[in-house]
């Protein structure tokens, strides 16, 4: 394939502008996303090219907004819309998980909701614990939503576009630390990436390490520093956070017997959680050690930069957790 | 000038309102409804005059209380009935319940039990009209309690900002579940609210069903040909408790009886009654007798959703685990 | 100890009227909690012992005012708020997660937020999927603060003390089909019942059913079911989310090598992935099969009896998975 | 009648604020601060006028643009800088940030970065002081592009229903990130609001920070005496981008040029100086050099916060798990 190398941010600006081009139903709202081009330049250009009808500057309304959106597409359009950070979704939660989720089954089948979220998710730098959420653990939780978290700019093209072409509400989320990360990305307008399809970032036989988004990243560096050490990692980049692939968790753990779930937001619950009930359901008998999770401290994000980088899941802990799991010193 | 229907017709409506509800209230007394059950009984002068403004292709959403706008939009009282009482044959498959009724074909788009929730998604549909410049109008209606809330101030601000063709009516029907409107606004006309917002607004006492198609018809042609949107505010009064498990202590039955005395649908009927005969009107009651009949039977003899139904009104494309 | 059998609801009101008689800085907020007595009754009279100034009737606003009273208690005051139900808490989440949660660490400390939330969770009968959330699956989540879920008069009334006499902000999970629930509750004013102490509900030997609020008393329905077959079933009541009581979920899994997790809810991530991670973390030695999970089906609650019925945890699922723990036919 | 301090105490502490931003915006440039840095450079006649209208025991919160509002409360250089730069020393150890900035003893209750988020909170305080009859009053500053979202009506209705003894100042610097006030308001007076509240309001251009004092002193007393809520807007401007990252490329130069030529920190110190004379504003000036540099270095030198310190600030209780 014809591939061209590309930021992450441009990616998902190229998945967006191409199906606009090519669905006229398809338009784009948030706050600045239109003459301000994007609080982080993903939209960048996008308001000259389609026009102040297409790509729509909000008032700082989310709830409306969003709600506004959800409305347009239970009548057959395309929305996307974007948070300037998935924290402040939490003022628009219950469009979400009330209408954007559950119209299709309040109205018993009769209704569809094709509409895309997303924003950048997570920790960025030093921006404190109101702006630090990671979203994903209250979403992925509610049935009728999708969610989605690609590590990789082809991934992040790919992706949006399936998101933007499915009928059920997706929320993409994204990270602002890899938005200038660059990789190649297929030339090809008709290429996609399915959702609930796994990938696996790195091969490896004794442990594996299963990731999403920007922990991705820090999964393959410490496979680097493992390799080192003589312990073959394997990284699993999930992509799809719900639906999940149960079957590349399965078949990963089935072979290494051992696996480290890495990823932003808290302990308690959420997608990390989920992954823990999953493998030790779907593979109890393949485990020879119990999972463990590498993630934020149980503290709201503190500023200090030192101390943030202790929250934030780093290669240092993804290391201890795989010789704990791996009973080497 | 909005056309206004036959009387004889919107009677009908009011009538099978009515009725349904009266019925349905009796099923939910003999424990064939189930959940919460919120009647329009007092009201429907407003959704029939509403729907008769209205374009069979505008959309309409509503509160949890929408029994009445889903019968004048034209839904049938067999499909209501079966909802309510939970059935495969419901407009929403049993799924929905009382206060959720959809029906997608006749742009009835519900049915919401969070307050002020559906005001943002009605600014949607309206505002999916205009980027399609199909000449639809959305009308969205929601009780006085409502307007504390934030969502009705942020629908607001979007639909003025973007001029969507919006039309939206408050039913002020003095009361939020036990809480009359002194304890919720400090200013009691909501249509105060129009005037920071820069929209026009209309404010009236439903007495008379033809008055509300024509109030409520110069606010839907405005949004039509304008694409301005209005705020209407409905004076009006629940006969019955805020639900079915409400027993209504905190007003007098004095209060009640005195605005029953009002009812609209008596002024609807005495009316017809005046311009058409006793027997024009007594054919109507007995038509709905039949029709609300009809419904109950066949609500009762209807199946049950089975369970295959609940992934795929989870979501449209394939199960997502 | 002397003892008065009462409701539930009656417990909760007990509670809340000790500690207004004791605390004048305590009060309560919420809709219809006043002159209509509340929405379930639970806050029936109250409004005429203490008066309007500290029962006090709200408009339709959850985050004003759930936000109100969190600003009343960062200066002190410790407020009661009822959400008529906890579904509605989802257009006052930022206020909870953002500054009910966070306000102590943003402050660095300088301020606590004494503050307790109140409601209905979970299902209610044929009430539909915008009123049926289980929302405890999104707050426990959260560092911050602390959610309890009790399932009986006495805990209800002893917890819900010890929430209004607590410096951090305190959830309580209610469920509107327990509120007629009879029990004992002790007649002593100055009982409280710790956060963070699991309650063993019935005593067993083969499997560990861990549980909390209304689902308890579906395992312990189904552990009088299985004792027929010849199954010694164990009943954790968990009663507090957060903190949860890992040394007792330790200690039941080491005596029964088995546990099924029973709880109101979705299945993806939640209180119940947790609880499957840390079985599977701190006494992974002692498992003889997965934790499995009985728990809502994952579908947004559907209206029709026998389909709610389907989706809501029951005594034969619990059985079920059981008797898959168990190994047994 | 509110009284106006003397115009040295006010110029100095506008001038404090001046030079510690200008300080730190240099600062964030060199890596010593992270994270986003909103200044208040241009607004500082604002918190200084309504602190001066304020007693020390009154309640103020604001948004993320809260560096003027601490200092204007009396937190020193040093608190605020070494916060900024993430020590242990700073107003909150660090763990805030430029955005959460609290001083609990000077009633300082921050500093929020979600937009409307903390105006719910302000009425909770002002409850607070009303329900325990403690004469204080609350100040709550928010920007014009809170307006649209539903908070800040939910909270002017709870401040209106209940009579709280709370101010309201929109700073309205016209824009909102890049977003002029046209895109976000149907109508551009916030105070056209009060009206549909029920409430006092008042909206004066910021050009004199002796102004700000009485005119802000009033709405104070008026919540002081009778408890009654004021909206108060104070049309200003921000001479710098949104925060640190924006470059602002939305105004022109010739716009913000314009507004710096009426820059009411210029205008506090030829005043001073007409009435004292060049040589007591240089002394201020001095004064506040010496106070800044101090604040650069004792940041500079302080330690970081440790690891120790992040359960105990989650929890006031036991840490639970
Ligand atoms: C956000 C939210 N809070 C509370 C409720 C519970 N609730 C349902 S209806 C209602 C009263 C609404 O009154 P009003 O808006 O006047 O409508 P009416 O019932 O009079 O038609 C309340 C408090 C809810 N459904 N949603
Ligand atoms: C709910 C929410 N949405 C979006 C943001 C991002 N954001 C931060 S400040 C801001 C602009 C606010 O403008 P205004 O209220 O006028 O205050 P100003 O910055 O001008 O002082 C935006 C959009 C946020 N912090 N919170
Ligand atoms: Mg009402
Ligand atoms: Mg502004």
């Amino acid at each position: 394939m014809q591939m061209t190398t590309m930021r992450l941010r441009e990616a998902l600006r190229a998945a967006m502008v191409e199906e606009m081009e090519r669905d006229p139903e398809v338009f784009l709202l948030g706050e600045e996303v239109g003459h301000y081009q994007g609080a982080y330049k993903v939209t960048e250009g996008m308001l000259a090219r389609f026009g102040a009808r297409r790509v729509i500057d909000t008032p700082i309304a989310e709830s409306g907004f969003a709600g506004l959106a959800i409305g347009a597409a239970m009548v057959g359009m395309r929305p996307i819309v974007e948070f300037m950070t998935w924290n402040f979704s939490a003022v628009a939660f219950d469009q979400i998980i009330n209408n954007a989720a559950k119209l299709r089954q309040m109205s018993g089948g009769q209704l569809k909701v094709p509409i895309v979220f997303r924003a950048p998710n997570g920790s960025a730098r030093q921006v404190g614990s109101q702006h630090s959420h990671a979203m994903e653990h209250f979403y992925a939780h509610v049935p009728g939503l999708k969610c989605i978290a690609p590590a990789t700019p082809a991934d992040a093209y790919g992706m949006l576009k399936t998101a933007i072409r499915d009928d059920d509400p997706v929320l993409l989320f994204e990270s602002e630390t890899l938005y200038s990360l660059s990789g190649d990305v297929p030339d090809d307008p008709s290429f996609t990436v399915p959702f609930g399809v796994a990938r696996v970032a790195r091969e490896g036989k004794d442990v594996s390490l299963i990731s999403y988004s920007r922990a991705v990243h820090t999964c393959l560096e410490a496979a680097e520093q493992l390799a080192k050490a003589g312990v073959d990692a394997e990284v699993i980049d999930l992509r799809s956070l719900r639906p999940l692939d149960e079957a590349a968790l399965v078949a990963a753990v089935s072979k290494t017997h051992r696996a480290v779930v890495v990823h932003e937001g808290w302990p308690y619950g959420g997608v990390g959680a989920e992954l823990v009930d999953r493998v030790q359901r779907l593979a109890f008998d393949q485990l020879d050690a119990p999972v463990l999770r590498v993630c934020f401290l149980d503290v709201p994000m503190p500023y200090n930069a030192a101390l943030e980088r202790l929250v934030i899941p780093q290669v240092d802990r993804v290391i201890e957790a795989v010789k704990s799991v791996t009973y080497a010193r | 000038m909005t056309n206004v229907p036959e009387l004889a017709a919107l009677y009908r409506k009011m009538q099978l309102i009515r009725r349904v509800e009266e019925e349905a209230a009796r099923a939910y007394a003999q424990g064939k409804i189930g959940g919460f059950l919120h009647l329009y009984i007092g009201q429907e002068a407003i959704a029939v005059g509403a729907d008769a403004a209205l374009r069979p292709t505008d959309y309409a959403l509503t509160t949890y209380r929408d029994h009445g706008l889903a019968l004048a939009r034209g839904m049938s009282a067999r499909a209501l009935m079966a909802e309510l009482f939970g059935k495969a044959t419901g407009a929403c498959q049993g799924l929905g319940g009382s206060m959720h009724v959809f029906d997608a074909e006749r742009r009835m788009l519900g049915g919401y039990g969070i307050v002020g929730g559906h005001l943002p998604l009605a600014t949607g549909t309206a505002f999916a009209s205009k980027y399609r410049g199909d000449g639809g109008v959305t009308i969205c209606f929601f009780g006085e309690g409502s307007v504390p809330i934030g969502e009705f101030h942020e629908a607001m601000t979007l639909a003025s900002l973007w001029k969507l063709p919006i039309v939206f009516v408050c039913e002020n029907n003095g009361y939020a579940m036990g809480t009359p409107i002194d304890r919720v606004l400090p200013v009691h006309e909501v249509t105060s609210h129009a005037v920071s917002y820069g929209i026009p607004s209309d404010r009236f006492v439903v007495e008379c069903v033809r008055e509300v198609v024509t109030r409520i018809g110069a606010a839907v042609e405005r949004a039509r040909t304008e694409s301005t949107p209005t705020l209407v505010e409905c004076l009006t009064y629940r006969f019955r408790g805020h639900s079915m498990s409400d027993p209504g202590k905190y007003r007098t039955s004095e209060e009640v009886e005195a605005h029953k005395r009002r009812d609209p649908l008596v002024r609807a009927r005495a009316e017809l009654v005046a311009e058409r005969g006793e027997a024009a009107a007594a054919a109507i009651d007995a038509e709905i007798e039949a029709e609300v009949a009809d419904a109950v039977a066949f609500s009762d003899t209807s199946p049950e959703p089975t369970a295959d139904v609940l992934e795929p009104t989870t979501y449209a494309g394939p199960f997502a685990r």
